[in-house]
């Protein structure tokens, strides 16, 4: 196995704050690997930087030995890099079909043909398909997306970021404000979607459990840094882990950073 | 107007069955003037074709300027209502037409087809003007920008100092007809028919890029273009097609006004024509390409009609009009029309405060 | 009596269905902790019993007024103070017109000055500043001290110690507990033990509905509640 | 803010190091910003550098001349803009529509007095809402029932209006005969020799006209009652409210009691009294229709930015076309007042004496001034830029407004009716532009294209600026207006071109589009413009 993804030295400042403090990861090609910390963790922040959203004040990235830190957010994805958000990030209007069917063409050759009905390019249709029936919204394919339920959503997002076909796939909480019920079927399916097709799959999440069962590796980063790294075993026994997690109050190691 | 089924075998019968919408208006349209002639002027048919004066020809001049402006309308929809770019510079790509045209045949003497393709190839230096702010300014910045852009054309035309070329503030005059089939006084007829010929192949077309790939990807920019981007589609050049595609097309609604008018004023440099377009796919509905012609023709019938009835008041009536449809029926008729079949429970709301059509979400890609 | 009650309350939020029923009862003088995953309608809640958000059906009444179709001013006017997520501070504002501009009788700051900087001595220190000028952990407190300067009978404090230090959410759960002598208080937070420690009674939201409310001192306890709704091991 | 501080003073803990570590980031931060700044200075430094020394001091204030009068008009742009986000596209006309209702108030107060009886009479009914609200809840309707309804009594309502308001005693009620006079009136004031015309009486009985209106008001007011939400009651008629339709209705009848003798005495008046009177009634009556317009017509739309957009833009369409028909066509053109009309004996003056022995230009530095334009328009320019700044940083509206433009929610949150800021700040911004329209009408006179040449010189001044920053205005409009001047003198002498013999001589019409180029070149290098804030 070998290092797909890797984040070096990354940092990022909001004014006074740092969000994410010097952290280095490493994400081998093929796992699942999760990363966690409580609210205000600098999560999603470090998420961003990978994924190219922000740009880090200082730090690399390297995708497959390459540095992408500074490539443009459209680009990422023709790397094969795919990202899903904490805020569902849909087009409300279309239908959850054809929000798919756009995920779709985007990787084709075909986005600038002007003058042929898009219902003519069947290899978008087909895969369109194909992703639907692998999140499984095929019965829900014609309704309007913004009409869907929460979970719904979700999954379409899912599937979006899948279309692609993407090798790592990046998810920002997929599981948020998601009944207790369907956290697993939704964890399942990202884990089977890993595990058939091969692919790295980062998980940003804030609740420990959802990740436990499903992760191959785990970093837990808080207050902006590194905290532990680890397989999930190593992580629950981790005893930092767990002060920081229910509350820092008696911490005496955690530092004064973010304030 | 599109089919909801996939099939890449239709016949020629299916393909008339799906378009006979379409093409019974352009039969009725082709009838339009001999109806006239026949029940109106009491003249044959010949009348028609011999150019002969009468009402017949006057509604012909009349349908021509709704072609223009139905023409004008629809390149604004594209940029406006299906993709979502707020462009308060329309008037320029317009201008840039009808000036550029008049100017290259009276003062350069150029044969038509040349004058034609000197114009085209300035519509897209201008939409790639156009596209250049497009990275830095976004929204009302980006309005704003772009209504700079015309009002300084509209400055610099209607000046003193080239008064030699576009006739300062009286406008362009004395443009002559390249050839017989452009001739709007001599040939009325033909002319009609070439515009009306222009006007739905204009509208063929564009119904089919917004059916396109490239179609779907504009819509996609106007409801989330943050997303459109995530997905992999590198926005900027879609919108600069969206430039491009309109500006040649408004140029040519500019090239058929200088025909078919005498003068070419400065007026439609400047913003109210802009507004025009804007008040026109409003009337129709935004972003539902057809509702742009539909405009056009209420929007000019409406405008002649005030105008003899109420004379000087009709500019108050139009603003009031304008006024009342942005509040009330911000769908215009074709988005109305089609919302009400629609009825989307929860997104109705939401609906109405983006200037969708609704044809987006609603049109079933497959069954 | 409930000071507010909320009961089924649904809200949206542009096309999005994000309260499908939330019922919450807040009695008199005490503190009830929102809790809930990320996402699951928290703070949504808060913003809908403000009217920022304002529900679509279901009703939200406080002190035994129906308050679910006024208007905000009217609602915080009622005497209502907010202390929301992002806090909110005013940046252009220096603090004193961060906390002047909370009054809604001239010169309540001057009688509230003690007591305010009591709670946060910080900022008496830096009452000329911008507020852009302070830490996160000085903006949240001065968020918390803007609720404070009307008179109001309820607060509703969103994420408190979110983004603090160790030695601030101490200083904060000391403010928040003094305060709640005189005020009630509706808390949102996701650091279970600060909830547990500061809330008598606590409501679980998840996917905009209310799943599970009831005492804290039960809620500690149960295990399985915490792991299946909070994912706190 | 008050001043009863002193208690809460304490010294703040900066030290000097960290000051000078501050400057160095801001710098950084700002290095385009200040960079532009400088190369606009250094450009404005050579070309004035270029004319005459007779011509540059006046130069530079004919522009501030000019900037003072768009920065009247931008100030109120840029006000709207930072609090509401709403980009109001009729703000020229209200400038255009404040130098009609000026000029009339100067020329013509009898009419404005006329108009304002059964306008005071239309307008009592809406003070009594609480009364219809209730009336309408009992409305059982339901639906498009209950909306055909409304709009019936609002038709009808508007109707019985429009007809008893033909039965007042106008003094020219002829919207045709008016618009002849302007010319003629204008003229006559030159003369000295304008008085008022002798007043009509009531076609028909008196009580009519005046029942007539109360109840076409009443049932426009209730048929606007009808069509809002149900459930939205609001306070009982207390007496507050009783008091204010009385008195309404009892100010109507006392003015048109006193009419005449209130004539008389505002006509002979001296022109400079009536001048300062007549910015006060423009600066009222624009700021009135501003409040209503934002009520009626852009808060429906509070959720929809572009049609907001929109809406302003069919404002000012309405409004152009309302002073067409009611002024007329024909551009006119508005006396000095006496103050500053001066031509006498040993005119022009020297320096500030000059202006004090009654002369209308002065000669400064070599250069000549007229004392209206460059001296009386700055100096409002002045007053209200620091009106307005005192009003942002001193009082508690101001610091709402403040407030406001960052986090409005939360400032409603805090029991703020930030809507009714909303409107108060859009009734500012609009009597902000009327001031301008009454200041600008006696230097360029009156037409209904004015609003838009001044919009046009605003939206640059405004890009330039920073669309949300209230200082950045009076940059902005600073830059526009020294910028215009600049080239318009040099349109006079020639701009010399290398290798070109004849000098390039533009014409004064190309002139503001030359603002435009430079607008167009500061936003791509600073999108925020010069004092904006940055997005992020």
């Amino acid at each position: 196995m070998s290092v797909i993804l890797e984040a070096k030295d990354l940092r990022r400042e909001f004014g006074a704050l740092v969000a994410v403090d010097d952290v280095n990861v490493q994400i081998e090609e093929g796992t699942l690997h999760s990363i966690i910390g409580p609210n205000g963790a600098g999560k999603t922040t470090f998420f961003n930087l990978v994924s190219g959203t922000l740009r880090p004040t200082a730090g690399r990235v390297f995708y497959k030995g390459e540095d992408i830190t500074d490539l443009p957010v459209h680009k990422t994805i023709h790397r094969g890099i795919g990202r899903s958000f904490q805020i569902t990030n849909i087009f409300p209007f279309l239908t959850v079909h054809e929000n798919v069917r756009l995920a779709c063409q985007a990787l084709g050759k075909d986005s600038f043909r002007l003058l042929r009905s898009h219902r003519k390019y069947r290899q978008y249709l087909d895969r369109t398909d194909e992703v639907l029936g692998q999140v499984g919204l095929t019965d829900k394919a014609l309704q309007v997306a913004a009409t869907l339920p929460h979970g719904d959503q979700r999954k379409l997002e899912l599937g979006m970021i899948l279309a692609p076909d993407p090798e790592v796939l990046m998810l920002d909480e997929p599981t948020a404000g998601m009944a207790a019920e369907q956290v697993p079927e939704l964890m399942n399916l990202v884990q089977s979607i890993q595990e058939t097709g091969d692919k790295t799959v980062v998980l940003v999440e804030h609740n420990m459990n959802v990740v436990m069962s499903v992760s191959d590796r785990i970093t837990v980063m808080h207050q902006g840094a590194l905290l532990a790294e680890g397989t999930p075993a190593e992580i629950s026994a981790d005893e930092r882990v767990q002060t920081a997690y229910l509350g820092e109050l008696y911490d005496s190691a955690a530092e004064e950073g973010t304030s | 107007m599109t089919s909801t089924t996939l099939d890449q075998s239709a016949g020629l019968g299916d393909w008339l069955r799906r378009r006979r919408g379409l093409l019974a208006s352009f039969a009725l349209l082709v009838a339009f003037p001999f109806v006239i002639s026949i029940i109106v002027d009491g003249q044959g048919l010949a009348a028609v074709v011999n150019n002969d004066l009468g009402n017949a020809r006057f509604l012909q001049g009349l349908a021509i300027e709704v072609f223009i402006l139905g023409i004008y309308a629809i390149s604004y929809d594209l940029i406006l209502g299906v993709t979502g770019i707020l462009s308060f510079g329309h008037a320029m790509f317009f201008a840039v037409g009808a000036y550029g045209f008049g100017i290259l045949l009276k003062t350069f003497e150029l044969a038509w087809p040349v004058a034609v393709l000197v114009v085209v190839i300035a519509a897209i230096i201008q939409a790639f003007l156009f596209a250049l702010v497009l990275p830095r300014v976004h929204g009302i910045t980006y309005a704003l920008v772009t209504l700079g852009f015309a009002s300084v054309f509209w400055i610099v035309i209607q000046s003193s100092d080239l008064a030699d070329y576009a006739g300062a503030e009286i406008g362009l005059q004395g443009v002559e007809s390249p050839a017989w089939f452009l001739d709007t006084t001599n040939e009325r007829f033909i002319f009609y028919l070439l515009c009306l010929g222009i006007f739905f192949g204009i509208y063929v077309l564009y119904q089919r890029i917004v059916d396109s790939p490239a179609g779907r990807v504009f819509v996609a920019i106007r409801e989330n273009e943050d997303r459109a981007l995530m997905l992999g589609y590198n926005t900027f050049w879609f919108k600069t097609l969206v430039l491009v595609i309109a500006s040649i097309t408004a140029a040519l609604a500019g090239m058929i006004h200088t025909m078919h008018q005498p003068i070419v004023t400065p007026n439609v440099a400047g913003l109210f024509w802009t507004v025009t377009a804007l008040l026109v796919i409003l009337i129709g509905g935004m972003g539902t390409i057809t509702g742009a012609l539909i405009g056009a023709a209420v929007y000019r019938l409406l405008e002649y009609y005030l105008d003899r009835w109420f004379g000087g008041a009709s500019g108050l009536l139009i603003g009031a009009a304008y006024v009342l449809l942005v509040l009330y029926v911000p769908f215009g008729i074709v988005g109305t029309w089609r919302a009400r079949a629609v009825r989307i429970k929860q997104g109705r709301d939401r609906l109405l405060r983006l200037f969708t059509g609704g044809d987006d979400g609603r049109t079933p890609a497959r069954e | 009596m409930s000071l507010l009650s909320l009961r089924d309350v649904h809200t949206f939020i542009e096309q999005f269905h994000i309260l499908e029923g939330v019922s919450v009862e807040v009695p008199q003088g005490s503190i009830v902790a929102l809790l809930g995953r990320n996402g699951a309608g928290k703070t949504t809640t808060l913003r809908t019993v403000l009217g920022l958000n304002p529900a679509s059906s279901g009703t939200v009444t406080f002190d035994g007024l129906d308050i679910t179709e006024q208007k905000s001013f009217d609602i915080a006017g009622m005497g209502i103070g907010y202390v929301p997520e992002n806090r909110q501070i005013f940046a252009e504002l220096s603090v004193e017109e961060n906390l002047r501009i909370a009054e809604r009788k001239k010169g309540e700051l001057e009688e509230k000055e003690e007591m305010i900087f009591g709670l946060f001595p910080d900022l008496k220190r830096l009452i000329r500043l911008p507020g852009t000028n302070l830490s996160g952990g000085q903006q949240q407190m001065l968020a918390v001290a803007r609720a404070l300067v009307a008179d109001n009978r309820l607060l509703l404090i969103d994420e408190p110690s979110e983004g603090l230090a160790p030695v601030l959410i101490e200083q904060m759960m000391d403010a928040i507990r003094t305060l709640s002598e005189h005020t009630t208080v509706l808390l949102v937070e996701q650091n279970f033990i600060v909830a547990s420690r500061l809330a008598q009674h606590y409501v679980i939201i998840e996917e905009g509905r209310t799943v599970k409310a009831g005492e804290m001192a039960d809620l500690v306890d149960d295990d399985e509640t915490i792991k299946r709704y909070l994912g706190a091991a | 803010m008050s001043t009863e501080t002193s208690e809460l003073t304490t010294q703040t803990p900066d030290s000097g190091s960290s000051k000078n570590r501050e400057r160095a980031e801001w710098l950084q931060e700002n290095r385009v910003r200040v960079t532009v700044l400088a190369v606009l200075i250094f450009v404005f430094v050579v070309a004035l550098l270029g004319l005459d020394r007779d011509d540059w001091f006046s130069t530079i204030m004919q522009g501030l001349s000019v900037g003072a009068l768009t920065f009247l008009v931008v100030s109120g742009l840029s006000l709207i803009f930072g609090l509401m986000d709403v980009f109001n596209l009729a703000h020229g006309e209200f400038f255009m529509l404040g130098a009609y209702l000026g000029w009339t108030a100067y020329t013509r107060a009898d009419t404005l007095i006329d108009v304002a009886i059964p306008m005071l009479l239309l307008g009592a009914p809406f003070a009594l809402m609480p009364l219809w609200r209730r009336i309408a809840a009992m409305v059982t309707l339901a639906g498009r029932a209950r909306k055909t309804s409304a709009i019936g009594a609002i038709v009808v309502g508007a109707l019985t209006a429009f007809f008893t308001i033909t039965r007042f005693p106008l003094v020219i009620w002829d919207a045709e005969n008016f618009a002849m006079t302007p010319t003629n009136m204008t003229v006559q004031i030159d003369l000295g020799t304008l008085a008022p015309l002798p007043a009509e009486s009531f076609s028909g009985p008196a009580i009519v006209a005046i029942l007539g209106v109360l109840l076409g008001g009443a049932l426009i007011a209730f048929g606007f009652s009808v069509l809002r939400k149900p459930g939205m009651e609001s306070g009982a008629i207390d007496m507050k409210r009783l008091a204010t339709f009385g008195g309404l209705i009892v100010a109507a009848l006392v003015l048109h009691l006193i009419k005449e003798p209130v004539n008389e005495w505002i006509f002979g008046l001296s022109t400079t009294w009536r001048f300062f009177l007549s910015m006060g009634v423009s600066v009222v009556l624009v700021a009135a229709l501003g409040a209503l317009v934002e009520v009626v017509l852009i808060r429906p739309l509070y959720d929809r930015p572009i049609y907001q957009l929109m809406i302003t833009l069919g404002i000012g369409f309405i409004l152009i076309e309302l002073v067409r028909e009611v002024w007329g066509r024909p551009e006119f053109t508005m006396a000095r007042p006496a103050a500053f009309a001066g031509t006498g004996e040993g005119c022009p003056g020297q320096g500030l004496g000059g202006f004090f022995s009654g002369c209308s230009t002065v000669e400064v530095f070599g250069g000549r001034l007229r004392v209206y334009n460059e001296g009386f328009v700055v100096l409002v320019g002045i007053v209200v830029l620091v009106g307005v700044m005192l009003l942002l940083k001193r009082t508690r509206l101001g610091m709402v407004i403040r407030a406001g433009v960052e986090h409005p929610e939360m400032v409603e949150a805090l029991g703020i009716n930030v809507r009714r800021v909303f409107t108060m700040v859009f009734a500012l911004g609009s009597g902000l532009a009327a001031l301008g329209g009454v200041l600008a009408a006696p230097s360029i006179g009156l037409s209904s294209g004015m609003g838009a040449v001044f919009l046009l010189g605003s939206i640059v001044a405004l890009a330039v600026g920073g669309l949300t920053s209230f200082p950045g205005a009076a940059v902005g409009a600073l830059v526009v207006g020294l910028l215009q001047q600049i080239i318009i003198r040099y349109g006079q002498v020639g701009i010399p071109i290398p290798f070109v013999e004849e000098p390039f001589k533009p014409s004064p019409t190309v002139v503001p589009a030359a603002s435009i180029v430079v607008m167009v070149i500061i936003l791509l290098v600073l999108p925020t413009g010069l004092l904006g804030r940055s997005e992020k």
